[in-house]
């Protein structure tokens, strides 16, 4: 690499891309060993002496990680962060290195730097801690920056104001980077080479802005081609709607953020929309937008403080959680969980579980008739039968949310919510996921309400899209006409910030600072047998 | 520390007052789970004349309502009046005001060791591993399944008979000879511990060593000493001083067989022959005085947490 | 090595070499564990014999030497007169008056619940009759009460101090005045009692300064200590660790000779303990001699009857009490006999028998497993039932109920002064008349009437034959089934000498020559 | 398939294929079984009545006949220590079992139903958790008096608050992950997510944790029986037989308190090994 650029490094899960930043950075666990060549600046840090090599990787190469609140001390300030590698490796005075402290936040555009070295990590939010990292990489002023997924975990919005700070760095500073992404088009809009691997190896080098023309390699193009845009869905025509909800709010009593007394904080608010009979419904918006409260709802998970769901004119707020409730409404939606691995008992093989969900509907049924009936919920879900006595470890993530969908439509529901249900899968597991629940959807007739970040997902299987935004409901209507014409501000914005060819990313709202207190939504107990919370 | 810090702080000793107000009402009605006449319960095994009857009455308000029974009861261990034992014919706070010291300078000996050896090894295991981390996990895992007075007998046998090092019966007189005089009966109670806290503090640091803050600080070239004192035993301290905070509560009770086989008077002894001795208003008071004390601590322990770490909402106690 | 036969004791030493050179603290260890109270009387203990004086003292080997009193005998067959010696004062300087004379002795005659109130059944006046003098009037001759007033019954307290402290008198909460050759000094509970040398006391003053008692009542934690060096001695070592202190280089074990045996008793009127047959078979399926090897490691030999000869080591009628002893059949140990003792005992053999032992104490513990296999190998069940102190000594209230639960009693007796009559009397009179120790309701006139005489015959002689008498006919019936006769063990570091080491310390004060050699 | 079935089709397998790779488990496997062995089979192949005095020589050494030697009263320690083995073991167990199940329980009640039901169990627990065990048990001794049975139910409940703790954390979590909510959309009822899926997910916790409880306890009660406040003499409970060993010992005649110390250790080391590897297979299981 050279001074200055920027090289993507993209492929599947488990291809060795977080590995090969490792290495370089020094931070293989025990039993790995590295071979080969490391040479920063025509300097071979493999041979060089564990303390030389330690004092050129601080001083040369910076490293951001996925999970910035994991890579922070919990215990310890920001300004403590910040000013530890000035003092330490920099050798600053203190109150040197705690103004420059500030004046790196700044540059990464973070308002008010006095105040947030003041602050802990559990006081901020992932996009702002994301820059902190940033912030706190440029304090050796390294020519060489190792970005491994950095914005995976943020949402659309948050990622191309990070991308934006470095963006800006690159420009001001020269920095040169090595960006590691599953997301093809983001490498392609950010990156000047983009290096893609498999197995461990690079497979193929080229140049982003001609990767579509130049791409050689099969597994390049089927990379590619995973992240085309897909054909629009037609909606049939909407017939007497299987699922209305309307006016549907939901508070949650939380702490308020300086501790003490509970607040009232409203998660979901007048939400409402319909969805035909063998239609698909997406909803998009930022984290923490109420989209999965919604599906939760929906499900039964969670009771609504006001709002009814008719299905099929009957109100699904009234029928009761006791079993037998639960059971008419297993008929009515099931839900597909982000994580496949999660959401499955690994204690049950696949076809265990299988059995049981069927069982619960059908307690008379015999052995072979059930069996028969798992054969062919598997056979839905292009699982071959080999598979069905393998338990969740021994299934990769896709095989897993497979299960889980046909678990889902064990129950031969109405309706089909996934909440966020490829988000976790990689690129070409995604298209071979949604693929399916296209086919599963005209097969069987079931209704889709998908939750999902990625709009071009939705754009994929959805007919109608709903666009959420703090609890409430900014925009829905047709797919086509919501993201192509979009009338709201936030769609827009939600659009702008998808990566695509030619895009560059910018610094959309630089008031927000977002000190919300951040719940990881994914860890909150879900199950709730009493029904009450 | 933050309002809000102290607002956590302040709703925790709550819930700790809670604890101690709830259990010194499982100790209270000791007398009354007791089979048979609380009166000779009270009595502790002696036959009570009229006059002790009549005495007892009166002390323990036995003609009120176990409500009021209670209350004067707490009351009159709160004003500092402990009551009388009528197995020892004594006030209890002259049966325990002459014991405490001895005791209390044992658990504060035992402490030191535990600290010193059970850390020291636990972050050596953690830090030097192979043969290092090896020789400290046989040696705990021994350490673990040794009963203290085991340890006592031995230590006795070795350094007190064989070798003659150390004195093996008494406290002693004055602090330094107080020290020599408990040295082996301060090993005998450490080594459990020992062998227990190396085991969580190896665990805590190995947790921390391997955790992706640490390996922030590497990639920047922090100095690993400062890496460890700073991120790495920093961060594994809360879980430590929790587990300190009820290791100390517990020695004070466990006190008791280091002092029976050493021959120190000290308050785990007495509680212990007052429990034979069924001298329940002895056991009570001591009861209560070690529940008291693990409040009292976990209290403590729970503001220095706070005061490393404001977020901790929950502090991890157990191990 | 252990398996060896502990080494026959040929030497009894009833006291050693009185000290020369002082010292300044002396550490003591009582495995007893700690006094409940030091008034005489009140406990039983090592404590008070240091504090407080009586008007006769009780020499190491059981003869009857001048004490307060430089005369106290009988006059006339009914009048005792007590002559103090010129001078003697308490501790703190005050003279001892014939009224502290008085009021001592009044308290255990006046107080039905003392022990020593049975050596006063016969007294109807205790008066001042000169300057030093008091006389005991009688209703009746008494043969035992000179020796009486050797221990306890004859210990002198300061009147005016006494009715000051009231109830706390003597107790960890209060003090002790008497005339004794060390003084209380502080009481810690839990830990020590201090005393300090009386330098005005009658005797000369004694070489240790300070005497500090330390309560230990765990054998294993007192061997310790004394193997160690951490106490200077103590007595009644655990015969159990006897190798440990013969071994050891910092003190020496001392034996001497004692009243005290090991034996067991019934404790009700009815039920397996009551049937003397039953008592007899136990009596004879026990090997005696395998039982001093193994309880008392050596340390203790065969006695016939309750009464060890030492009690009359020191009276005029000795050869009458010894040639009476030597008749008496040894006890035998014979299983078949006493297979068929139980056949003939009429008593249902699986009715387990219940044996009561107090908690802690090693020797009646391993005397409580012996019984229980005994009485296996004779067809019997034992149970035992160890209890803690304060139910133990329950026990002994004068209310049968609280003997109901169990058959017998396992204990350790032993008689502190001279007098052949105390002990025995106590099993088998009448409970009405002081046998207070007569659960079974043993009641023979003619052992009464014997017994009787023997108290109210002035003449030594005459009272002996009265004795042996009654002896010849109770001793059979095994109202205690006596085990051993134990040696009185003392460990001394050998740094010390001085002490009295035979069963007299119990009541004389035994440390007053205590010093280093 | 019930919760017994998974226990007792699951761990041997595990355990078989650990032993393979791993002879500190297998040895202290094979330390259980023997343990296990004399203490169930013992009274059968004992060649001496535990309580015959003089069956050899007073505090003799161990020789052909008496493979441990004799005590103070000339037993045959080896038949002692048999003899003493069902109430030094059993005694634990009962610990275990009673802890295990009323904490597990109690710990269950509490996830499941959550809010004030949760509120109230946890306080109850952290007052248990105030007390030390040591002082429950002694407290009870001087209710209920002197032997076993005082202290096994004390201690049983004064390791009721670790049990609770860790199994409610469990438990949480467990309930947290999406599987339940997918069990629960499907209509599948509350006693089938209970026995067939939340315990049998935290059961290898709760067998590690009763591993471990067993260690301790062992050492508490033998703890106990030194201070004086367990099981009466005749007994051969181990702990008692090393405190009336002593003075032997300072005799020169370690037999009776070594053999008795020496089980006590081999056991909890035993049982601890064993409980170690199930807590790392529980962790495996679980991440
Ligand atoms: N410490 C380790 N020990 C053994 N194998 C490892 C270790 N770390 C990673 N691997 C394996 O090395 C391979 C490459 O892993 P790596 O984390 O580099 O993948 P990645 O490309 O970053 O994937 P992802 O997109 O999921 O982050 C994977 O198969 C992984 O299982
Ligand atoms: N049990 C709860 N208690 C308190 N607040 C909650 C709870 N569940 C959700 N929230 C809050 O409600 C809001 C909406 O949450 P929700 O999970 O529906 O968001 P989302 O749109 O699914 O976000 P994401 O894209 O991150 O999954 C969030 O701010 C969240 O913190
Ligand atoms: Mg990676
Ligand atoms: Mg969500
Ligand atoms: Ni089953």
């Amino acid at each position: 690499m050279s001074a200055g650029e920027v090289v993507g490094l993209v492929g599947e899960s488990g291809s060795g891309k977080t590995l090969t930043v490792r290495a370089v950075a020094g931070l293989l666990s025990d039993g790995l060993v590295a071979s080969g060549t490391i040479r920063v600046d025509g300097e071979n840090l493999a041979e060089l002496p564990e303390q030389h090599a330690r004092a050129v990787r601080a001083r040369r190469l910076g490293m951001v990680f996925q999970t910035p609140r994991a890579h922070l001390n919990p215990l310890r300030t920001i300004g403590d962060f910040m000013i530890e590698a000035l003092v330490a490796v920099g050798g600053e005075k203190p109150a040197a290195a705690e103004s420059r402290a500030a004046e790196l936040l700044a540059e990464v555009g973070i308002a008010d730097p006095e105040r947030r070295l003041r602050q802990r990590p559990s006081e901020l939010s992932g996009g702002l801690l994301q820059r902190v990292m940033i912030a706190a990489t440029l304090a050796m002023d390294p020519p060489l920056l190792l970005a491994d997924e950095i914005t995976t975990a943020l949402d659309v919005t948050t990622q191309e104001e990070v991308m934006a700070v470095l963006a800006d760095l690159r420009r001001s500073r020269g920095l040169a980077m090595l960006f590691i992404t599953h997301d093809l088009a983001l490498a392609g809009a950010v990156c000047d080479r983009i290096a893609v691997m498999q197995g461990g190896r690079i497979v193929e080098t080229l140049q982003a802005e001609t990767m579509r023309a130049d791409a050689q390699h099969p597994y390049t193009q089927r990379l590619l081609s995973a992240t085309l845009p897909p054909d629009l869905m037609q909606g049939e025509p909407a017939t007497e709607p299987v699922l209305v909800v309307d006016g549907l709010r939901k508070t949650y009593s939380v702490r308020s953020a300086s501790g003490g007394h509970r607040e009232e904080f409203v998660a979901v608010d007048e939400v409402g929309f319909t969805l035909a009979p063998g239609g698909s419904l997406g909803i998009v918006g930022e984290s923490g937008s109420g989209k999965s409260t919604t599906a939760r709802i929906i499900c039964g998970l969670e009771r609504a403080d006001s709002g009814i769901i008719l299905v099929k004119g009957e109100d699904w707020t009234r029928v009761p959680r006791s079993t037998t409730g639960w059971r008419r409404r297993a008929r009515i939606a099931q839900m597909v969980f982000q994580d496949p691995y999660q959401s499955l008992d690994r204690r049950q093989t696949a076809r265990q579980c299988l059995r049981e969900a069927i069982s619960v509907h059908r307690p008379r049924e015999s052995r072979p008739a059930l069996d028969a009936r798992v054969d062919e919920l598997l056979e839905a879900v292009l699982l071959t039968p080999d598979l069905a006595d393998r338990r969740p470890r021994s299934l990769s993530g896709g095989q897993r949310q497979r299960v889980a969908i046909a678990r889902a439509l064990a129950a031969e529901p109405e309706i089909l919510v996934l909440d966020e249900a490829v988000s976790a899968l990689d690129v070409t597991t995604q298209v071979e996921i949604l693929t399916l629940l296209d086919r599963i959807r005209r097969e069987t007739g079931v209704a889709l309400l998908m939750i999902s970040h990625d709009l071009s997902a939705v754009r994929r299987v959805c007919d109608h899209v709903v666009v959420m935004r703090g609890g409430r409901i900014e925009e829905s209507g047709p797919i086509a006409e919501v993201l192509d014409r979009p009338r709201a501000d936030y769609t827009r914005l939600l659009l702008a910030s998808v990566p695509h060819e030619g895009w560059v990313p910018q610094r959309r709202i630089p008031t927000r600072t977002a000190a919300l207190p951040t719940i990881a939504t994914s860890n909150l107990p879900i199950l709730d047998p009493q029904g009450e919370r | 520390m933050g309002a809000r810090t102290v607002r956590r702080l302040l709703s925790k000793i709550g819930a700790l007052l809670l604890t101690l107000f709830l259990s010194s009402v499982v100790i209270f009605s000791a007398v009354l789970l007791t089979p048979g006449d609380p009166v000779v319960a009270l009595a502790g095994g002696v036959r009570p004349t009229p006059e002790m009857i009549d005495a007892i009455r009166e002390q323990y308000q036995l003609d009120q309502p176990v409500w009021v029974q209670y209350l004067s009861w707490v009351g009159s261990v709160l004003t500092g009046d402990l009551g009388t034992s009528f197995v020892y014919k004594t006030e209890v706070i002259d049966l325990i005001a002459p014991r405490f010291g001895i005791t209390f300078l044992l658990v504060i000996y035992t402490l030191v060791l535990i600290v010193v050896f059970g850390v020291g090894s636990g972050i050596l295991a953690a830090v030097r591993r192979g043969r290092v981390e090896q020789a400290v996990l046989v040696g705990t895992s021994l350490g673990v399944a040794m009963p203290t007075f085991v340890v006592a007998i031995v230590l006795i046998w070795i350094f007190g008979r064989v070798l003659g090092w150390f004195p093996v019966y008494g406290p002693g007189e004055g602090l330094l000879d107080n020290l020599y005089h408990l040295t082996l009966p301060a090993v005998s109670l450490a080594v459990l511990y020992i062998a227990y806290i190396s085991r969580i503090t190896r665990g805590a640091v190995v947790a921390q060593l391997s955790s992706e803050h640490v390996e922030t600080a590497r990639v920047r070239g922090i100095p690993p000493s400062r890496i460890f004192r700073r991120h790495v035993f920093l961060n594994a301290s809360p879980q430590l001083l929790s587990v300190a905070g009820t290791t100390i509560a517990s020695l004070f009770a466990v006190a008791a067989i280091a002092e029976h086989a050493f021959g120190l008077g000290g308050i785990g002894v007495l509680l212990t022959e007052a429990a034979a001795r069924k001298d329940l208003p002895v056991v009570q008071t001591l009861s209560l005085m070690l529940v008291a004390l693990f409040v009292v601590l976990n209290a403590m322990v729970d503001v220095v947490i706070a005061i490393i770490d404001p977020d901790s909402a929950r502090p991890r106690r157990d191990a | 090595a252990p398996t060896d036969e502990p080494a026959p004791i040929t030497e009894l030493t009833s006291s050693l070499p009185a000290a020369t050179t002082a010292v300044d603290e002396v550490r003591w260890g009582l495995v007893e564990g700690e006094p409940r109270s030091l008034v005489p009387g009140a406990d039983y203990n090592f404590v008070w014999p240091n504090i407080c004086d009586s008007l006769l003292r009780v020499s190491p080997d059981f003869g009857i030497e001048p004490g307060l009193a430089e005369r106290a005998e009988f006059v006339d067959p009914v009048t005792f007169v007590i002559n103090l010696r010129q001078g003697v004062t308490f501790s703190d300087g005050s003279a001892v008056t014939p009224e502290d004379v008085v009021f001592s002795l009044e308290r255990s005659r006046q107080d039905v619940m003392s022990p020593y109130f049975g050596a006063f059944v016969l007294v109807s006046t205790i008066e001042v009759t000169g300057e030093n003098q008091v006389t005991v009037n009688f209703t009746a001759p008494d043969s035992i009460f000179r020796e009486a007033m050797t221990g306890g019954p004859g210990a002198i307290l300061s009147k005016t101090f006494s009715e000051q402290q009231g109830p706390a008198l003597g107790t960890s909460a209060g003090e002790i005045l008497c005339a004794g050759p060390y003084a209380l000094e502080s009481w810690t509970p839990g830990s020590d009692i201090t005393l300090v040398a009386n330098d005005g006391y009658w005797d000369g003053a004694p070489l240790v300064q300070k005497l500090v008692f330390s309560f230990i009542p765990d054998g294993t934690t007192l061997t310790n200590a004394l193997l160690a060096g951490e106490i200077d001695g103590a007595f009644n070592v655990p015969p159990a660790s006897r190798a440990a202190f013969e071994d050891s280089d910092e003190g020496r074990l001392i034996v001497g000779p004692s009243t005290a045996s090991f034996s067991f008793g019934p404790t009700r009127t009815d039920g397996p303990g009551a049937n003397p047959k039953i008592r007899q078979a136990l009596s004879m399926a026990i090997d005696r001699e395998q039982y001093i090897q193994t309880v008392l490691n050596g340390l203790g030999e065969a006695q016939s009857t309750f009464v060890a000869p030492f009690t009359w080591e020191g009276s005029e009628a000795a050869s009458v009490y010894q040639a009476a002893y030597d008749a008496l059949p040894e006890p035998a140990f014979d299983l078949e006999a006493a297979r068929a003792l139980v056949e003939e005992s009429g008593e249902d053999p699986s009715v387990p028998i219940r044996i009561a032992i107090p908690a802690g104490s090693k020797e009646l513990s391993q005397t409580a497993a012996i019984v229980q296999a005994a009485a296996q190998q004779i067809g019997l069940t034992v149970e035992i039932d160890e209890r803690q102190a304060a139910d133990f000594a329950s026990l002994f209230l004068p209310d049968p109920a609280a003997r109901e639960s169990v058959d017998f009693l396992a204990t350790a007796g032993y008689q502190e002064t001279p007098g052949v009559l105390t002990y025995p009397q106590l099993f088998v009179l009448p409970p009405e008349i002081g046998g207070i120790f007569n659960w079974t309701a043993y009641a023979d006139p003619e052992v009464v009437g014997a017994v009787q005489a023997a108290r109210t015959t002035p003449d030594p002689v005459g009272a002996a034959e009265a004795y042996v008498a009654a002896q010849e006919i109770f001793a059979p019936e095994l109202l205690q089934v006596t085990l051993a006769g134990a040696y009185h063990t003392t460990f001394l570091n050998n740094r010390l000498t001085g002490v009295v080491t035979s069963v007299a310390s119990y009541s004389s004060p035994w440390a007053l020559h205590l010093g280093g050699q | 398939m019930s919760v017994g079935q998974i226990a007792a089709g699951r761990v041997p397998a595990i355990s078989r294929r650990a032993a393979k790779r791993d002879p500190l488990l297998v040895a202290a496997l094979v330390t259980l079984c023997a343990i296990a062995l004399v203490v169930i089979a013992g009274p059968l192949i004992s060649a001496f009545d535990p309580n015959q005095l003089y069956a050899g020589p007073i505090s003799g050494g161990p020789s052909l006949t008496h493979p441990l030697g004799t005590d103070d009263l000339g037993r045959d320690i080896l038949a002692r220590v048999i003899a003493g083995g069902p109430a030094s073991v059993i005694g634990p167990l009962v610990v275990v079992a009673l802890s295990t199940t009323l904490g597990s329980t109690v710990a269950l009640l509490s996830a499941w139903f959550g809010g004030w039901v949760d509120g109230i169990l946890t306080r109850v627990i952290e007052v248990i958790f105030a007390i030390p065990g040591l002082v429950l048990a002694v407290l009870a001794v001087s209710m209920f008096g002197k032997g076993l049975v005082a202290p096994v139910i004390a201690l049983s409940i004064a390791y009721l608050p670790v049990v609770s703790r860790l199994v409610r954390a469990g438990a949480r979590a467990e309930l947290g992950k999406p599987y339940m909510a997918a069990l629960r959309i499907q209509g599948v009822s509350s006693t089938a997510i209970l026995f067939r899926h939340l315990i049998p997910a935290l059961l290898p916790t709760i067998l590690a944790q009763g591993a471990l409880g067993f260690g301790y306890a062992m050492l508490d009660l033998a703890a106990i029986s030194f201070l004086g406040l367990g099981a009466p003499p005749p007994s051969s409970d181990w702990g008692v037989m090393i405190a009336s060993g002593q003075p032997s010992l300072l005799n020169g005649a370690p037999e009776q308190s070594l053999f008795p110390a020496l089980l006590v250790v081999l056991t909890v080391l035993s049982v601890n090994i064993v409980g170690a590897r199930v807590t790392v297979w529980a962790e495996a299981k679980s991440s």
